[in-house]
Parts: C-alpha cells; structure tokens; sequence
C-alpha cells in the first residue's frame, strides 16, 4: 500500500522535529536475531528490525567450479520477497527492489571476501562447495538491507558443511565443521528525507526519502561496500556523515550477531 | 514412495508403535500462532511436527490482474511456495509443475467454506510458504490458512483443517512424518470441513484395498478434531 | 467457449432426470483405442470418448540417472492442451487445468509403478533409459483425465526399446523389446452436479458440475491413485460411490486396452 | 543436409527412380480429410507420404490479445507445431526460433488469398500439430491450411497449395522425403495460389543454378496441380 | 514509429516514377563495411547501408558436439534488434521480425556450409569449437537482412580462432590462425511495392512493401539461400527478375567486403 | 576482485605510474560524439579507454507500459546491455541481476538532474549498449547518457559526468582499467552533478578506510572536470 499524500508531507514536514515512532534520527529501531530456526538448513537465522523480518538460510552443494577460479568454490546469495509481506508486490516496481536487495547484499558477501572460498575447493577444477543464502522478506516495515544483510551473515556464521560420504554423495545429517568466514560486514543505512538524515527508516519513512546510502563495515573500522540509491543527489558532507553514523552503529549490531552466535553454539 | 529402503526405516512399526513413537492413530504435535505477520490482513503460524508453514492473507482488496475479475464473487488467489531452504536439497525459487497444482487444489480445499460471493469483484490472496518441510505440507498449509483467513475476519461457513492417512507396514496411520511419506506405501492428504466433516481436498498415490479406503476416510474424521481444536485455541487466545 | 447461464442452469435442474445424450448417470461414452499411430514414436495411442479425442506417443533417450536413484530410469508424463482442441485455451485459468491434468496423469504412472525403472537402467550411476510419453488433446469434450491416462498406458504397452549400438548410440529403426509394464492402472473420473454423481461427464457437464473425483484401479481392484478436483465438498458416502464405479468401469475399459495392444502386436 | 551421408543414402535416384520408387516429378501419395476436429469451426487432417498434419482454425472470433488488433481487417494467428513425438529425437514441447519463423511464412503464404477486409476488429486462430514429420512438413501443413480455411466457410479468392523441389545426386526432384532432404543437395519449399499459379512462399537452401532455379519454378508449378485436386475433392467429399 | 497513411500512399502512387531519394530501382545507397571495431571480439564488422547500421561480433567457445555429428565444430548467427535502433521495437510484431532475420541470416551462413563445420572438431565427439555471430542493429532505416549478411560473412572472414593452452583452457589473447571459411554469400533483397521491384528499400519504402524476397548469391553465381516475405504474392516472373538483380548486385558487394577484408590484414 | 593474481598484475603501479602509463589521478583517454545513431531523438558514442559505448533517446514520447504511467511527470526507463561480444567470454542476450540493477543505479544517476515534471504522463527511452568493456562500464554510460539526453532537447538543471576511484597496490587511483578493476583491492564508481558537485551514483566494493573514502570523493571531484568539458565540446562540435 502506497502512502497518502497527506501522509508523506505530514512525515516530510515534520521529520526533522520528530520521527513517527519518535526514535532519535540516527536511532535504530530493536533488533532481534535467532538462530538454528531451519533444522532443514545448513544455518539459519530470522532477523527483526522493529516490525521487519527476514528469515536467511544456507544450503550447500557440490557443483563443479567456474572455469576462470578452478580451486574456489561459489557462494551466492539471494533475496526474495515473498507474497507473504506485502500485497503491492505484484504490481511492478517492487520487481527491481528485489533485484537490487539481492545484489546489495550479495555483493557485501562475495566481494568483502567473507568466506574463504578457496578452502571450499573439494578436488581442484572438478569439485567444489556451492553455498546458497536464501533470504526470505517475512514482513517489510522497511529497511529491509539491513535485515538481510544481517542475516546473511549471522546464517553463514552459523552454517555446517556436510560431511561427504567416500563414494562422493553428501551425508546431510552429519557435519564437518563451520564455512570458513572470516569477517562480519554489517550494513547500516540512512536516508535523506527533506534534508535531515535518518537511519534505520521505516516504510513510510522510506517511501518518504529523497536518496538512500548503505554503507558497510567491517570489524576494523573499514568500509567494505556501499550502495547509494534513491533518486536525489546527497552532497560530500552528508555521505561522510552516513558513514559515520555507519562505523557507530555496526558495533552495536556486529556484537548482537556475536552473542547470537555464541549462544547457538552452546 | 522410492524403490530403495534403508535399512533403518524397514520397520517403520514397532510393538504398535511408529518410529517417533506416536500411536498409529495419533497426530504431531500442534502448534498454531495467530497474527504473525503485521503487515498482511490475516495471518498464522503452524508447527506440526517438523513442518513448519507461514500463511498470511491479504483482502479482500482490488483484484488483480484485472482480466481475471469475477464480476459475482471473489477470487481466492492461492500461492504455495517451498522456501529455498525447507529440504535437504535446495528448492530453486520460483513456481513448479508441483506448486502450481497443489495451489490448485489448495484453493478447491477452502473456497467451499468461504463466503466469496460477499466480495464481488474482488481478489483475496493466500500466500502460503513452507518453512520446514517434513511430509505433510499441504495439509499442513491447508489448517494454517483456514485461521488465517478467519483471522483476517473473512466470513466463513466453517473452519477446514487437513491431514494424512497413509499405510505403512500394511498398516493404516495417521499424519505422516518424512520417512514415513518417503518409505511407506500409500499417502492420502485429505481436508476435512469443522461443521459436517465433508471432504474438501482428497488426494491418493499408493495402493488402497476397498476397505482400507473406507477405513482411512474413518480414521480422518476422528484424527482431524484436534486440529480444529487448536486452530480454535489460536483464534481464541489471539483475541484475548 | 463458456457455457451460458441458461445452459447451465438447465443441464443442472435437469441431471437428475436425464442427462443432454441420454446417457445413465454411470454410463461412459464410447471408448475407441488405436495403437502404433505414428511410425515416428517408440509407441503411440490414439483414444476417443465421445468426441474427446487424445493422442499419446512415447520417446526414449538415454540419460544420466539422478544421484539419489542411480540404479533407476526416468519416467514422465506430459500433458499439452494443443490449440486445436479448442479457442479458450489462450486467456488465463486452463494453464492449471493443463498442469493438474498432466500432474493426475504423471502421478497415475509414477507413483503406481506401473513402468519398473530398475529395468531401465543401462549403467549404473551413468547411463539409463529416459520414457517421456507426450499426450496432445486433439478434441475437448470432457473427461480428458481418463482420456489421458488411456492413452498412456496404451502407448507404454505397446512402446519398444531402441537398440543401442556399440558405440554407444542409439539405433532408432531398430529395437530390443517391449517396456518392463507391472500392471495396467486405469482412471475413472466422476462428477457431482447439483447432488448427483455422473461419471465420463461431457465438456458441458464439466463446466455445470460442483466436484471432480478422479479414481484410479489397478487389476486386482485396489486404487492405486485418487485425485478431488473442484470447489465443492464431498461426502464420504459420495466418496465411497465414485470409488466403487470406477472398479467396476474400469474393468471394461482394461479389456478394451488389453484387446487394443493385442491386435497392435498381431 | 548433413555432411556425412551414410552409405545407403548415397544414391538417392537409381534408374530415373527414387528411393520410395517415385519418378521425379511425382508427389507421394495424398491423403485430405476434413473436418476431423469436432470443437473447430474448421478442420484438416493430411497425410503426405509419411507426414501427417491435423490442422485447425477457430474464427473469425474475438481478437486476443487486444492490443494486436486491426481495426481494417481480421488478423490472422498462425501457430505451427511439431508434437513431441512427431520425429527420431523427442521434441521439447513449447515454440523454437524455427516454429516461430515458420508461423510467420505460414501466414504469409495464406494471408493474399483470404478476404480479411471482411472481418474488421477479429481474429481467426491457425492451428498446425505435426503428428509425424518425414520432411515438407510446413508445406504440407500450407495445403491442409487452405482446406481447414474452406471449411470454416472463410472468404478467399483461390485454395493455396504447397510442396517442395529439390535438387538430389544433381537432380531436380520433386516433393522431397525425409532422406532426400537430409542428404540431397537443395530444398526449396514452394506454395502457390490455385487460381494463378503465383508464388505466397518460397524458401531455399542450398545450391541452384540459374537455370536449375526456373526450371524448379516451372516443376513447381505443374506437380502441384494434384494437391488442388486433392483439397477439392476431400472438400466435395465432406459436404456429400 | 509507423507511417502516416498519406506519406503510405504517397509514396507508393509515385514509387514507378522516383523513389524518396531519387536512387534507381534497382541500385544500393552506399555500402561502408569496417572490420576490426571491437577488440575484444575475435572477428568484428560495421555495415552502414545508407542510414542502416548494424554491428557484428563473433565469440567463440569450446562445447561439446551435437551427438549426431561428433566431428563438426557448431555456428550460431543471431540478431537483435537493439532498442538503440528504434522505440516501436518493444510492442509486439517485430519480436517476430526479429526471430525471422536471425533465422534467415543464420541458415544462409549454415546451410551454404560457409563454414568448414569439420574442422572446427578439436577432439572427435568431446571438444569442438562453437562460433557464435551477434549481430546488433544500431540504426534502422530498412534492408537489414542485406546489412547483417554483409556484417556476418565480414565478421567471419576477419575472425581468428584463440590458442588452446596445454592445460585445455582458451588462451584469449593469442590466435592461432583464421577460421575456415569456404565462400562468400551476399544477399541481396527486394521489394515489390505497387507492382514496382525496388531493391534496398529504406524502412519507409519497406512498411509501403507488398512483398520481400531476397537471394543469397555466391561467388560462382549460384544461389544458396532465398526467402519470401510479405504477405502479397509474387509471380515467377518478378521472381526471376529479383534473381537476376541479386546475381549483379552481390558482385559488387562481395567486392566491397573483399576490399574491407584485405584492408584488415595488412 | 579476483584472488589469483597472475604474475604480471602483482605490480600494478610502478615510480608512481600506472600499467598503461597513467599518473594516479589520470583519466583514461575521452572521445564522445553526438547524434550518431539518426533514428533516435537524441544519441552520443563514447570511449574512455578501451570501454566503447553507444547511447540513444526516443522520446519524450507516450509512455509504454501503461500501467507504469506517472500523472505528474515523464518516467525515465534505462536499459543497459553488455553486447554479447563486448567482452572476453560470450555474453548471453537478455536481461541479468547484474544488468537489471545497473539500469536502475543509473537511472537514479540521472532523474535528479532532468525536469521530468515537464512531461507528464510521458516516457522517455534511454538504451546504453556496452560494445567493449574494459572496465567502468555503467560510469562511462552514465557520461554519455547525459550528452544524448541534451542532444534530445531534455531540459536539464546540469550534466551528469561518472568516473571510478579505485585502490591499487594500496594506492588511490582515477578511472580504473581492466587489469585494475580486476586485481585492484577497492572500485568506486560514483557520479556528480556539473553545477554543484553533488553525487548522483555512488557504489564501492573493496575496503576503504574512512580517510580513504574522504580523500575519494575529493579525487573524484577534481578528477571529474575533463569529462564535463568533452561533454560539453561534444554537445558544442555537433551544433557547430
């Protein structure tokens, strides 16, 4: 459902006083994360930004490597909004949202070389593991980024490889320990609506902003990806700043999905 | 119903019990939760045994595409989708030859009970996504969307609710688990409504005499109150 | 073409008394079975009832075993509404008509084991036989399940193996005997209309009717298969009804597929 | 026309005779029957030696989808199809670039005779199911076309009818088979109006001289009058 | 964008007396053809007739045989339409323009056997190359069959096939020598507008066509590919006199891309 | 960012000078030319390096589909292709995640500098056809993009020009070529408005530190200008 005009210009005119749900501009809404939710699934975690939810889920495969990376096995990750979380997806648009969901956080995996994936290598140029990361948009209140990236990794983190049994199938009840990740990249995104910055939009909010810029960091402080979206421009200044806010908040974030991940272990 | 039987589930029945140790006439254990999707007009959640299913509802609203308006009633738009991640093997996303039938017959299960031609014109959609699966999932699908759909304040002339009878071991059970469907000889989902036990969704593969037939038809009629029992609870305890 | 309201209400008000061809409620349409129709199929059918008229062909290739049953051949049923069989077909709901009727039939086949795939094996885990039998509706009116699953058992028993060279190939103008046929599962399908049970219904009776069942019998007069179509209930009495018809129908129309195949082999 | 010929295919004429015994000029044999699709408002079955077609049109109708409509003249819908199990290898059912392509020179080859001025706003539905291909399939289906057309009672100013001319061991042939057409040298499909002999489709592949070119014209022109014949009496012949 | 109906008539009415720019029936506008655009591609060509342009590439890989040629090398010629080239291509018909000048391009270079299929076998029924011609329509102003023949024989002539490394990968910037082309097919397409043959129509000419006809001629003089379309008829007459124009014309056309050839090589 | 690094691309900077002999802050060589492609409404060719682009406008025109219609003002619809020939392997015809999500960054590129409000209801067309890749492909459409909607009469506040910022050998660099995008540790194409500076596109992949991302933005600013001046002798040269 698209939001009344009355309603945008309300949120645009009075944004830069006070936020809907009244957070401050740079406050996340509460963020849960669960783990081992799929007993079916390699890994898997259910993700919840306010009234946002993701569910992400591994599998893996053996498949045969790409001829170019013969000793570097694939992972791919995919977003699909499912029926489930809103009546307007049919219609259009929404089509390239998912698009461009599934490619933002399936280049903030592959690229910032997350996961190992030489060590995925079973036998060079023949065999190697195939990780899929699904991610399924349970309920859209917005900042739906966030969510699945949060999600995807918290999955992988989680994740088992199966064991293979010595005539080559895979045993998919026994495992031989974790995919080889080797960082958190966490997302956080802010818009610029009526030229106040705001993080962790909501739905109306979202649909209210004039652009949108995710930026990803990692435990270092580093950035490993960005995305700017949205059809206005944003200066120098306010892309530093959302980069900021960016470092801040995905400590906060990165140590939620350390403790979610702790206790799965246990 | 595969060809090679591992030796584990050769015996699929034991001193009168099956290997998750239910009775031959028992149920999974039930779980269903109303209103777990706010965005959707009505929704709910279900747990039978490992079967794990997310239903929400979304109208009656504006129907669409639009060439497929009944001018009379309602249309029951009906998806049935398997996450990616639900089997051992990952699903691929996107619609099947399987998918598309069981939303099929899916929606014949409920449309029978829903007061359609209250909505002329208009579309209602059931998206249906199996989260786990573990046998069942139609059936399991089919008592979900039924609470979701009352949740949504849908009017209808009763609740529907579904389950398995299946042979194993020559023996008639109830609610198939996985290795039970996989090795087993015969499935039988089968949809029943609360207020006459009528039968709104049937489907065999296997081998049925005559009489075990009937003898299935009988054991649903009294296997399935307890899911009309839960679903009720979940619609109670979610309007406290 | 949908049938009037005027129409329909008349067939419905009506079924009770007399159906529109003067058939008994139980009685099917004439069944006419032609085998080895076209030279080109390792085996073919063509089979009428009434003015429904289907025509199946079976075709083999060799192929790789799935990982899971490396020891099986392959077996599938497909089911295509040809656009000769009539004009409707183009705008929208017969493409699950078309999908539930090729499903029905798949499974009919499949699941009954009539084809024993053990027996299609060529090499174990690399190379065994792949069995599509192809069924195109030629003329629609009504009852195209039973029509279809006629049709494809047909051609099964009368379709033959192509040898394969040494080489590896196969010799498509030669073969190397009949296909390993268990049993003969025969579909009766039967509808409610307006309370009463009609079975082989027309395309007119089709369309008037509240509930489909369909009930498959293999010779020794167990259901090997059962499929409810349509928006209505059923009672379990009506069940029961529909089960016992088609044991007894289906007899007669085993005989009929039994004297086809052996003329075919005269 | 494939570079390998196995060696029985190597001589194609032997003593001014075929490999099936026809002369060079001669058609295999003719076999038109009409209306054998109950539901149609038009029908044909052929048979062309071992090629067999049933045709079908439905209209002058409603045209679908609306947004191809012409509001001057009917349209007229070719779909050409070989059945999965019309040839060696199974066909994969759904449309190929080549049945695509096909569709279109069907159209065209039939389009110049039919009155579609008559019919402003509507269309007429082609159907072409190739139940057994042994070459000249689009040709075959051409001359079943017509008849169907007839038979619906559509308008047009001549019957259309075609066959193909070939060139095999370097020689003009006519009405190739399936091995001619493999291993000959040239095919080249033709279809002509019955009232002037003018060409509505004409397709070649392979390797013609000038004057092998006029020649197969002239062929063309004068083996294809059977096929008139044929269309006329399995006409005649229906409404008996 | 569509003719008007005046400009429609206009054009027809006088089209026996002068064509829009004053060319003859039967001449060409000018024929530039360039080779070696693209550097990434093995084998390229630009073809501007008049304001037509279209662009062709060739890429090849490495694939298995068909398994009833095991010793021939595959060639695929395909055309797309660009939407650089026109905004109507989106709504419908020309989808099937499309599909009929890819097909009609591609048989001329396959079935004229242009290519010596044989030895394109790297390794007997395991390795071949396969050579794929793309041929993209950047300006459309009619004729594009004659354009993308030119472009597709150019682009083949000038084409080198990669090294093989020792280890069986493609080594992309090494050659190892041109591929094996065996003659030079030009076609030359026709019009018939209001009982007048055109030759080259421009894209208004062409929407004011009755019917199309064009023939592949090669070096020797034979034909080796034609094709009708349009839905008028044509008498055998004016189908002989198409003939004889495209026997003259592609001589000085084939000249033209001999030239262009030989200019690449020096 | 690929993790075998052949020998020869370990090095991709040497006495401050890059492979292809670049300084650091060095844009590749820039050609563009306008009004190229005579059907369109508005068109411009462009290399930067080795990455060939051609770019066409139709319209403002009526817009299609007509369900995406917008009342209040034009709709920009962008499709970038990779021509199948465009790069080392094949690439296939038809859409891709990768190409579908290029058309919508660059379309956001663009809006905010057309005044789109000026055309309600209306469409317009914008086609960028990859046909080389060297690297930088969406930045170099971006540019030329720009120049073909001012080349088609589109009234805009100021040109859009897009660069790349990379790191290398762990140092900042301008537009990054081939082996550079390929072996280089960080990509950042980002894209600016000619009056204010403003970013339009921005995308990375790779690590930054926060003083590198800073010191980015300013390379790109400065690095930028050349490419608005050819824009702008482009646009000059045609209307000479």
């Amino acid at each position: 459902m698209t939001l009344l005009y009355q309603n945008r210009q309300y949120i645009r005119n009075n944004i830069a006083q006070k936020r809907e749900d009244r957070r401050t501009n740079e406050q996340f809404r509460d963020i849960t994360i669960e783990t081992g939710i799929i007993g079916r699934a390699e890994g898997s975690a259910r993700v919840k930004i306010g009234d946002t939810e993701i569910i992400a889920g591994v599998k893996t495969e053996i498949g045969k490597p790409y001829p170019d990376s013969p000793s570097e096995g694939v992972i791919m990750v995919n977003s699909e909004f499912s029926a489930l979380a809103s009546p307007d997806f049919e219609n259009g648009p929404p089509r390239e949202d998912s698009i461009e969901l599934s490619r933002v956080v399936d280049r903030g995996i592959r690229e910032s070389k997350t996961v190992d994936v030489e060590k995925l290598c079973i036998e060079k140029g023949e065999k190697v593991w195939m990780v899929f990361v699904d991610i399924t948009i349970v309920n859209h209140d917005g900042n739906l980024i966030d969510a699945a990236g949060i999600g995807a990794i918290t999955a992988l983190l989680t994740a088992q490889l199966p064991k293979i049994n010595e005539d080559g199938t895979v045993e998919r009840e026994e495992f031989e320990g974790n995919l080889p990740i080797t960082q958190i990249p966490v997302p956080v995104t802010s818009g610029l609506i009526n030229n106040t910055i705001i993080t962790d939009m909501s739905k109306d909010e979202t649909e209210c902003s004039d652009a949108i810029f995710t930026v990803t960091t990692i435990e270092n402080e580093n950035y490993c990806a960005m995305q700017k979206a949205g059809p206005s421009e944003l200066t120098e200044e306010q892309m530093l700043k959302i980069a900021d806010i960016a470092q801040k908040e995905s400590k906060k974030i990165r140590a939620a999905i350390k403790t979610a991940v702790k206790k799965h272990k246990v | 119903m595969a060809s090679n039987v591992p030796e584990k589930y050769k015996t699929l029945i034991k001193n009168n019990k099956r290997i998750d140790g239910r009775k031959l006439d028992e149920l999974r254990p039930v779980k269903i939760e109303v209103g777990v999707v706010p965005s959707a007009d009505g929704s709910a959640y279900i747990e039978i045994g490992n079967t794990k299913v997310l239903v929400a509802v979304h109208g009656p609203k504006e129907m669409f595409p639009r060439h497929m308006i009944n001018e009379d009633r309602a249309v029951l738009n009906v998806r049935y989708a398997m996450l990616p991640f639900s089997t051992s093997e990952r699903v691929r996303p996107g619609p099947s030859r399987r998918s598309n039938e069981i939303s099929k017959v899916t929606r014949h299960a409920l449309e029978s009970v829903i007061f359609l031609e209250e909505f002329p014109a208009m579309g209602i959609d059931l998206t249906l996504d199996i989260i786990q699966a573990d046998a069942g999932t139609r059936a399991t699908a089919i008592t979900a969307a039924s609470v979701a759909l009352a949740h949504a304040g849908i009017p209808m002339k009763g609740l529907v609710a579904a389950t398995a009878i299946g042979k194993i071991n020559d023996k008639l059970a109830v609610d198939l688990n996985g290795p039970e469907d996989n090795f087993g000889q015969t499935d039988m989902p089968i949809a029943m409504i609360s207020t006459n036990k009528n039968i709104t969704l049937l489907q065999m593969d296997g081998d049925f005499t005559k009489e075990e037939f009937k003898t299935s038809l009988e054991m649903a009629k009294k296997a399935i109150d307890p899911l009309f029992e839960a679903q009720k609870a979940a619609l109670q305890k979610y309007y406290e």
